[in-house]
């Protein structure tokens, strides 16, 4: 297991675990991504990558375990109000749950103001300036953002999701399975659009999915997790080259047979 | 759950004919006309009453007639009179108790769905919250209706407290439910990653994304409101005599009815069942123009 | 009708249909309502009664309310001094439970009337009995005799005998039952009711739904002619009267006027006109706003529409008060006293003329048990509004109406009553006494309370010298006017075409032993 | 395809689903005979679970409705339910097809156990003891590679991962021994390992029983892997016919895009994904 | 093929269950049952107190109105005393509390009876009355909802939806009403609405305590002919005035069960039509019988005006009465024994929701 000593600088996870009532869902976790890396969590269905995810955003509280961000302890910076706003400039999260991200009583512009506005302190016309720039980065058409959620595609809805995390130009990006209702064209560009933005900002992503190809694409450095645990991490290539761990093995040898059958048609 | 005494819209389960579909607007203002003419009524009921509803205008127990349109009642009073200065009290005491049994309920429900699993001080206001509601509602309406107000007097101003207060159970428990639903919707996670406050999660996404079946709920509120205030005449415990009211209308025409001298009983209940009717009406039209 | 009895069991059995059931057996804890009464004068019996008379004219058979006839006593005697009433009691009467009637009975029965905290005995029987220790003497097994300390009561005294709450008991049975807190067994009889000398003895009771009456086989007048009675609860009024339209019911009681008349008029049941004792009256608190003003008395019992009540609401079944004592009392002529009427005018007059220029305001309190009552009030704030009072009725249920009415906290009340024990002097002193919990006006005059002294200084109550205080005393009240008696009230009560048998009483209630089956 | 002799199972002509007045398919047609394997690709929202709802009956009769110059299912003639407004409130299933939903969180029934949702299925198909249809059952469920059977019968939905239930899904669907079976993205919420062995199953029962099978998924890669044919759909159109094998000489320029855009592990060293934009940017500089 | 050994995690609940004892897991297991049941306990002992303090505040003084309000000053401090009406309130919360874990409910102050034995043949008739109703009720709308969701677009159905949507537009009494005065005094089909029996019958030997069930353990056809065809009109108008109710939250409920994916793939994978409809009815029961319960404490307080309408004399008649003579004690043990009826009611409610969804055990199981 590859712990990487940092210094303060970065998320560091150490010892992570959360429990709901008789489910261990994370069970021990601990990791850091350096500012600016690209970290990917792999692993099957309820192996706690989501879990880990929204305890990072600081939505849930960890069972055990700590959650530094740049040397900050998780649960003082966000036992006060100002600590909670500022944690929150830092880190964004894109949920998995496409469907429901947006209240459907609201535009899209509106809820896409409240970051700027609370987050940002921006004026409204500083965040619809900054809107409209995220929209045109996302390939998002203007006139979207008057609708509401319920009038959106998935698709759409997802590509939203990814314009109100970016709109902050958080340090540190948690993407829950941010591409998986795209289709495959829609998947590449937004792909491409977060690789940009991580370099471009020096911005660290954490990028939870359970599709390889992808992963593998955006990723440093990768995670795989099984059963609320660390199973194996490294650098991604060198996970994906040489899998240790055997559901590793396994995931990595399922995507190699299928690309090598498809190279033997 | 099934505190949903109104629940959803039933004309969801079955489609009405397309052929004759109103268009939106057409028929929200369709289903508000009912009420509209009960609140007008509310206003001119007893401008349009030929006599005082209050005072004896002729021989008791007369049949319908071109004198008493309705006819009078064992005292004298006239039927018509009555029914319709009625209007100007029992409505606003429906409406009184679906006000304060909605808006108390929908503070309840919200508290206890969004804070009982909490620790601290506001966890335990909200599971003390939750037990006195289940206690409420561990008597009967009526019962709990009937004892309160022999305690604390026969004017509208305790009955509607009081069967306000024991209503209440119904919409906090309704909304409690979809608190407890609206809660752990994505929108409420992503209010707080955009840095809204707790107030503003609550206020801005919780409550009113969760007070749809509550709202619905409203007509029930309205017609059970309604209905016990008649009951509580009925068991001698409503508004007091002569002041025109349904309920004791019901009860003192209820011994005429069952003798045969039917119309002092029949006009009021009629009105009672139109006004419940129009109530449910327009909540309907409402919650559909909603969705 | 219902018919699905065996005919033989019907003929000899009625059902009775009532608004509610007596709250208790025990007369010591509990002595109100209407049923309760019933239950007593059925199940009990007292040494005396005063004798059942046929009625002249239209009227039903009552009581004769001045003469004694025997009852467990076989006969009584009056010793020279007019002091000492000595009773010998029958040795055929015996109780539900079998047992004969002894001296000890009637000794038992009225310490137990005098020693139990709640009994209302002793305060009704004030002054002519207030010591049975010393009053109530056992001279032999069946012989007993009770000493009083002025000739004057005597006649009260037999009234009081010859009513419900002298009525004798079983004390073997009640013996069995007793306990050393309660050597009474008055906790043992609130639920128990077979300890009486009665015609009849409750065999089945359903709380809230029915009580089966069976004839008593030993009751000293022989065994009744109707050998069940069944009184079923109907609490609503109307159903009441609907149910003896059937034939479902042989007597509905506590029907309202309207009822009642409408079914004697479709000839599907009798009523009966009797020389009530029954009387509707609003007792008004002469010593608070506004009524302490005489002259407010005066036009409010001018304000009170008293045709229009008697003829919409009681149907005719109501008569102005002129005396509230009954004018057959032997030497009582009602002389100099008239019944209220009804004069907007006059009242307003009187009102502007007292320097009243705005509608004086008041609360009238009703019983809402009562319905006719309600209705009453209804008519009353409708009228008085034209003689300038602004009445707000107040409805309240038994209890709180009963408390206001002790406490003296109704500016006025209107209720029912009537006093059981129809002696002149017993009745003005009943609600009269100056201080006594029944004297709701708290009316309390140097005149009338010296015309009281008067009459019963005279002696006998019946005399004309005592009757003619009698009529003083009421002319006071008349001019005072504490309490506005709005009408007589006939019984509302109905009973099939095929009963007869009914004697109006005193107690306003039903004697079963009487009824009888009249084949049509 | 011409020389294809096999029986016609599923004509599927010129069929159209509007939901209110805006069109989700337009003029569809498809052909599936016997054991035939036949994927439907494209992009999300071009109408493909519309498709498989109209041709198995479980449109939403509220909201959609379907028209057809034909829609016959070998077993049993489909027009009569074309209207979906005309159908029985609770639908009636097409004797011989069964259906695998998209969501397989959702489609097991949460309160039973999924012990008495398989037996009631074998039940239904043939008549056996209650005994036998749970040996039945307990043999089904190991067939589609449920390790602990015995456990997995007594459990209700909830508790088991998705993966289970995905397979449990297809055991239920198989257990009527359909001859076609629709198969809505069966694989969507599984990783490559589970979607892989997940399919093998379906494929090596749909062969054992001589089932013919309609997939719709996202993924190129198994439906070039286990179909025949591969129908592409676009923007509620079926823009091509395919045989699976065939896939990489497509002619469609829409297919060819899609196919260009799939990620592999390969793709993973790129520094941009390829778009359709992109690709279409890059071809027309490429014409230029 | 890579079927990997480990591809299928086991169910989590079972995995992570710490093997402490036997006893202890059987507890965990059946956690959300004990729960629920402790809760309704701990529900029944808060209301003992509210019962207490709430009747305190009743105005009226009983034991005025006891002795006619004949007695006063010392005569009435010491009647009061005997009712052990004297001391602190501090006192008399602890002999009443003291008397209630001797299971001793009082006696009444108007009456003197024992309020158990008074509730004791009261609670069994009217309970009789409100489940008799509440079945019916209960029959007609799983009926009449079947035939509405399964014949959604033809006339009968439409007709009897907008049965359903009359929901509580008509208070039972003016049914009640209206129903007597035409079956019974215009008609006369139906028995005199004077009581549960004929006068003339004797009631059976009490066993159970429900009249009619008496009845027929005793073998006593003609009294049981009396008990259900006195019973069957106030019967019917709790049906006719509740069955709307029911019907409503039955068919939406079962609309949308059949709507969700789980009925279509019951349906896709073949399943009989029986199993079909029995799915959906498990899936839509839990709200409707939670909604049953709920109509227990509405049909409850229906009983109050109906048996006085009918004059069934059962509980309502002795709240009535127990509230006009200010019977503290009647009241308090009433209100008391009510809460526990409808408490366990809700109990029975709540076990019966859970066992047809085990969904909804963990949702109360994340409480507290
Ligand atoms: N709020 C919750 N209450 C109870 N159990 C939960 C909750 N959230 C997650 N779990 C359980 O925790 C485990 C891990 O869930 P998590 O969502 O983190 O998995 P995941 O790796 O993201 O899976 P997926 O790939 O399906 O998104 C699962 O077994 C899940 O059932
Ligand atoms: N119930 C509905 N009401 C209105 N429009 C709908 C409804 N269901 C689907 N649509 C629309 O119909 C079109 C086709 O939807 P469908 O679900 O068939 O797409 P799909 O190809 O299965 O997409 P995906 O790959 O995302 O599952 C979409 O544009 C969608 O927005
Ligand atoms: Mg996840
Ligand atoms: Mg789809």
């Amino acid at each position: 297991m590859t712990v990487r000593s940092v210094d303060d600088a970065g998320i560091r996870v150490t010892d992570l675990g959360r429990d709901f009532h008789r489910v261990q869902a994370v069970r021990s976790v601990t990791f850091a991504v350096a500012p600016g890396r690209r970290v990917g969590i792999v692993g099957e269905s309820g192996s706690g990558k989501s879990t880990v995810a929204r305890i990072i955003a600081g939505l849930d509280r960890p069972t055990r375990g700590t959650v530094h961000v740049d040397g900050q302890d998780l649960r003082s910076a966000l036992s006060t109000a100002r600590g909670r706003r500022e944690y929150r400039r830092r880190v964004q999260l894109i949920a998995q749950d496409t469907t429901s991200t947006f209240d459907p009583r609201f535009t899209i512009r509106q809820s896409l103001r409240v970051p700027g506005q609370r987050l940002g302190g921006w004026t409204r016309a500083e965040c619809d300036t900054a809107i409209e720039e995220i929209a045109e980065e996302l390939s998002i058409d203007v006139s979207l953002l008057e609708r509401r959620p319920a009038q959106l595609s998935g698709g759409q809805r997802q590509r939203m999701a990814i314009a109100r995390a970016l709109l902050v130009r958080p340090r540190y990006l948690v993407c829950d399975e941010a591409v998986s209702a795209l289709d495959v064209s829609v998947q590449g560009a937004v792909l491409n659009l977060l690789k940009r933005y991580s370099t471009d900002h020096d911005a660290a992503l954490l990028f939870v999915s359970h599709g390889l190809p992808a992963t593998a694409f955006i990723t440093d450095e990768l995670i795989v997790m099984y059963r609320g645990e660390i199973a194996e991490a490294g650098r991604t290539t060198q996970v994906l080259g040489r899998p240790t761990d055997p559901y590793t093995r396994a995931l990595v040898g399922a995507y190699r047979e299928m690309e090598s059958a498809r190279s033997g048609a | 759950m099934a505190a949903a005494i109104a629940g959803a819209d039933l004309d969801t389960v079955i489609p009405r004919r397309r052929t004759r579909r109103l268009s939106p607007r057409a028929s929200l203002v369709l289903h508000c006309v009912p009420l509209g003419i009960v609140l007008v009524l509310t206003f001119i009921g007893p401008l349009l009453a030929p006599f005082d509803p209050t005072r004896v205008v002729g021989t008791s127990s007369q049949p319908p007639s071109a004198e008493w349109w309705f006819g009078t009642d064992s005292m004298g009073l006239d039927v018509f009179s009555r029914v319709v200065a009625a209007f100007a009290l029992n409505i606003p005491m429906a409406l009184a108790i679906t006000v304060i049994a909605t808006g108390l309920g929908m503070i309840i429900g919200l508290i206890a769905g969004m804070y009982e699993s909490r620790g601290g001080p506001i966890g335990l206001v909200a599971r003390i919250l939750t037990r006195a509601v289940d206690l409420v509602q561990a008597i009967p309406v009526m019962i709990a209706g009937l004892v309160l107000v022999s305690f604390f007097g026969r004017n509208p101003v305790v009955i509607v407290l009081s069967l306000a207060l024991v209503l209440v159970p119904f919409q906090a428990r309704l909304m409690r439910t979809e608190v407890l639903k609206t809660r752990s919707d994505a929108y409420v996670d992503a209010a707080r990653l955009a840095g809204e406050s707790e107030a503003e999660i609550v206020f801005r996404h919780v409550l009113p994304n969760s007070s749809r079946s509550t709202i619905e709920n409203t007509s029930a509120i309205f017609a059970m409101g309604i209905i016990f205030c008649a009951a509580l005449g009925f068991l001698g415990v409503g508004v007091p005599v002569p002041a025109p009211e349904w309920g004791s209308m019901l009860a003192n025409g209820a011994t005429d009815a069952v003798v045969g001298r039917w119309w002092p009983f029949l006009f009021p209940a009629v009105a009672l069942g139109l006004s419940v009717w129009a109530a449910s009406v327009f909540v309907a039209g409402v919650t559909r123009s909603r969705s | 009708g219902c018919g699905s009895a065996a005919s033989s069991e019907e003929s000899s059995a009625f059902v009775i249909v009532t608004a509610a059931q007596p709250p208790s057996f025990s007369y010591e804890t509990s002595a109100t309502g209407y049923e309760a009464g019933e239950f007593w004068a059925n199940t009990g019996a007292t040494l005396i009664r005063n004798p059942y008379v046929e009625g002249e004219g239209d009227l039903s058979a009552s009581q004769d309310l001045f003469g004694f006839e025997p009852l467990l006593a076989e006969s009584y005697e009056v010793s020279e001094d007019r002091l000492t009433y000595t009773f010998h009691l029958d040795p055929d009467a015996k109780s539900v439970a079998g047992n004969t009637i002894t001296a000890d009975d009637v000794l038992f029965s009225i310490k137990r009337k005098f020693e139990t905290p709640t009994s209302v005995v002793p305060f009704v029987s004030a002054p002519a009995l207030t010591d049975p220790d010393t009053q109530v003497t056992v001279i032999d097994e069946s012989t007993v005799s009770i000493t009083i300390s002025d000739p004057g009561y005597g006649f009260t005294l037999l009234s009081m005998l010859a009513n419900q709450p002298y009525n004798i008991y079983d004390s073997t049975v009640l013996l069995e039952h007793a306990t050393d807190d309660d050597p009474y067994a008055v906790e043992w009889s609130e639920t128990n009711a077979s300890y009486g000398f009665g015609a009849y003895e409750l065999t089945d009771y359903t709380p809230g739904e029915q009580m089966v009456y069976t004839a008593n086989p030993g009751y000293v007048l022989g065994e009744p002619e109707i050998t069940t009675i069944v009184q079923r609860v109907v609490p609503d009024a109307g159903q009441r009267a609907n149910l003896v339209r059937s034939g479902d019911a042989q007597i509905a009681t506590q029907l309202r006027p309207a009822d009642q008349v409408d079914l004697a008029d479709s000839g599907a049941a009798q009523i009966f006109t009797v020389p009530t004792n029954a009387y509707v009256y609003i007792p008004l608190l002469t010593t608070a706003e506004p009524f302490d003003d005489p002259e407010v008395r005066r036009a409010f019992s001018m304000a009170i529409p008293y045709d229009d009540i008697i003829d919409d609401v009681y149907r005719g079944r109501l008569d102005p008060v002129g005396s509230i004592l009954s004018e057959d009392a032997p030497g009582f002529d009602g002389e100099g006293l008239a019944a209220p009427e009804h004069d907007p005018a006059q009242a307003q007059e009187i009102l502007e003329a007292a320097g009243y220029t705005e509608p004086v305001e008041f609360t009238l309190t009703v019983n809402s048990a009562v319905p006719d009552l309600e209705e009453t009030a209804v008519l009353i704030q409708s009228a008085a509004a034209d003689a300038g009072f602004d009445v707000t009725v107040d409805s309240v249920n038994s209890a709180v109406f009963q408390e206001g009415l002790a406490a003296k906290t109704f500016q006025a009340s209107m209720g029912r009553d009537y006093a059981i024990v129809q002696s002149p002097p017993y009745v003005l002193a009943l609600f009269y006494t100056p201080g006594s919990p029944l004297n709701w006006p708290n009316y309390e005059t140097p005149e009338f309370s010296a015309a009281l002294a008067e009459g019963n200084a005279v002696g006998d109550p019946l005399t004309p010298e005592a009757g003619a205080w009698w009529n003083e005393a009421q002319r006071i009240l008349q001019t005072d006017l504490p309490t506005i008696y709005v009408g007589y009230v006939q019984p509302l009560n109905a009973f099939g075409n095929d009963v007869g048998g009914y004697v109006f009483r005193t107690d306003n209630v039903i004697d079963y032993s009487q009824l009888t089956r009249e084949t049509e | 395809m011409t020389s294809d002799t096999r029986n016609i199972v599923l004509d599927v002509q010129n069929l159209s689903i509007h939901y209110g007045d805006a069109p989700a398919v337009t003029g569809a047609y498809l052909t599936l005979r016997e054991g035939e394997k036949m994927a439907v690709v494209g992009e999300s929202g071009s109408g493909k679970t519309s498709l498989a709802n109209a041709i198995a009956g479980f449109l939403d009769p509220l909201v959609g409705s379907v028209r057809a110059d034909r829609l016959d299912f070998r077993y049993a003639p489909l027009n009569r339910s074309i209207d979906p407004r005309r159908q029985p409130r609770i639908p009636v299933r097409t004797p011989g097809m069964s259906m695998v939903f998209q969501d397989a969180m959702h489609s097991l029934d949460p309160v039973w156990t999924i012990g008495s949702q398989l037996v009631a299925v074998l039940r239904g198909a043939e008549r056996m003891t209650a005994r036998a249809a749970r040996a039945a059952a307990v043999k089904r469920l190991a067939a589609v590679g449920i390790a602990d059977p015995g456990r997995v019968m007594r459990a209700r939905p909830t508790e088991l991962s998705g993966g289970m239930r995905q397979r449990v899904m297809i055991a239920i669907a198989m257990a009527s021994h359909p001859a076609l079976l629709i198969a809505d993205e069966p694989t969507s919420a599984l990783d490559a390992t589970l979607a892989v062995s997940t399919m093998q199953l379906m494929f090596d029962l749909a062969d054992q029983e001589g089932t013919a099978l309609l997939m719709i998924t996202h993924d190129i890669e198994l439906c070039r892997r286990f179909t025949d044919t591969t129908v592409v759909m676009h923007q509620g159109r079926v823009v091509e016919t395919i045989a699976s094998d065939r896939l990489d000489h497509a002619r469609d320029p829409y297919t060819r895009g899609l196919l260009a855009c799939v990620p592999t592990l390969e793709t993973a060293t790129l520094a941009e994904l390829p778009t359709l934009q992109s690709i279409a940017a890059a071809e027309r500089t490429a014409a230029a | 093929m890579s079927v990997v050994e480990h591809t299928a995690p086991p169910a989590a609940t079972d995995a992570d269950e710490a093997p402490a004892s036997a006893g202890l897991g059987a507890i965990r297991r059946h956690w959300w049952l004990l729960r629920t049941i402790l809760l309704a306990a701990v529900n029944l002992l808060v209301f003992v107190f509210v019962s207490f303090f709430l009747v305190k505040l009743i105005p009226g003084d009983p034991v005025v109105t006891a002795t006619g309000g004949r007695l006063t000053g010392a005569d009435l401090e010491e009647a009061r005393a005997s009712y052990g009406l004297d001391g602190s309130v501090g006192e008399q919360l602890l002999s009443y509390l003291g008397s209630l874990a001797r299971l001793d409910l009082g006696t009444s102050i108007a009456t003197g009876r024992p309020i158990a034995e008074d509730l004791a043949t009261r609670i069994p008739a009217t309970l009789e009355l409100v489940f008799t109703g509440l079945l019916a009720a209960s029959i007609v709308a799983l009926l009449l909802s079947h035939y509405v969701v399964t014949h959604r677009a033809n006339r009968v159905s439409r007709v009897l939806l907008s049965y359903a949507r009359s929901a509580g537009a008509l208070p039972e009494y003016v049914i009640g009403i209206a129903f007597i005065y035409l079956f019974f005094a215009v008609l006369g089909w139906a028995p005199a609405p004077s009581g549960r029996l004929d006068p003339m019958l004797l009631a059976p030997p009490q066993v159970t305590g429900f009249p009619l069930f008496d009845a027929v353990i005793a073998g006593d056809t003609a009294a049981a002919a009396s008990y259900a065809s006195r019973l069957a009109l106030p019967v019917i108008v709790m049906m006719v005035a509740h069955a709307p109710l029911l019907m409503k939250t039955l068919i939406i409920n079962l609309d949308h069960a059949i709507d969700e994916p789980s009925t279509r793939f019951r349906i896709a994978s073949g399943a009989p039509r029986r199993t079909i409809l029995l799915s959906i009815y498990r899936r839509a029961l839990p709200s409707v019988v939670a909604m049953l319960g709920m109509m227990f404490g509405l049909l409850l307080g229906g009983a109050v005006v109906l048996e006085s309408l009918f004059a069934l004399g059962g509980l309502g008649q002795y709240a009535v009465d127990a509230v006009n003579a200010s019977d503290v004690f009647a009241l308090r043990s009433f209100l008391l024994v009510v809460a526990a009826m409808c408490l366990a009611i809700y109990l029975i409610v709540d076990i019966l929701t859970m066992t047809l969804d085990p969904r909804r055990r963990v949702e109360t199981g994340k409480g507290a």
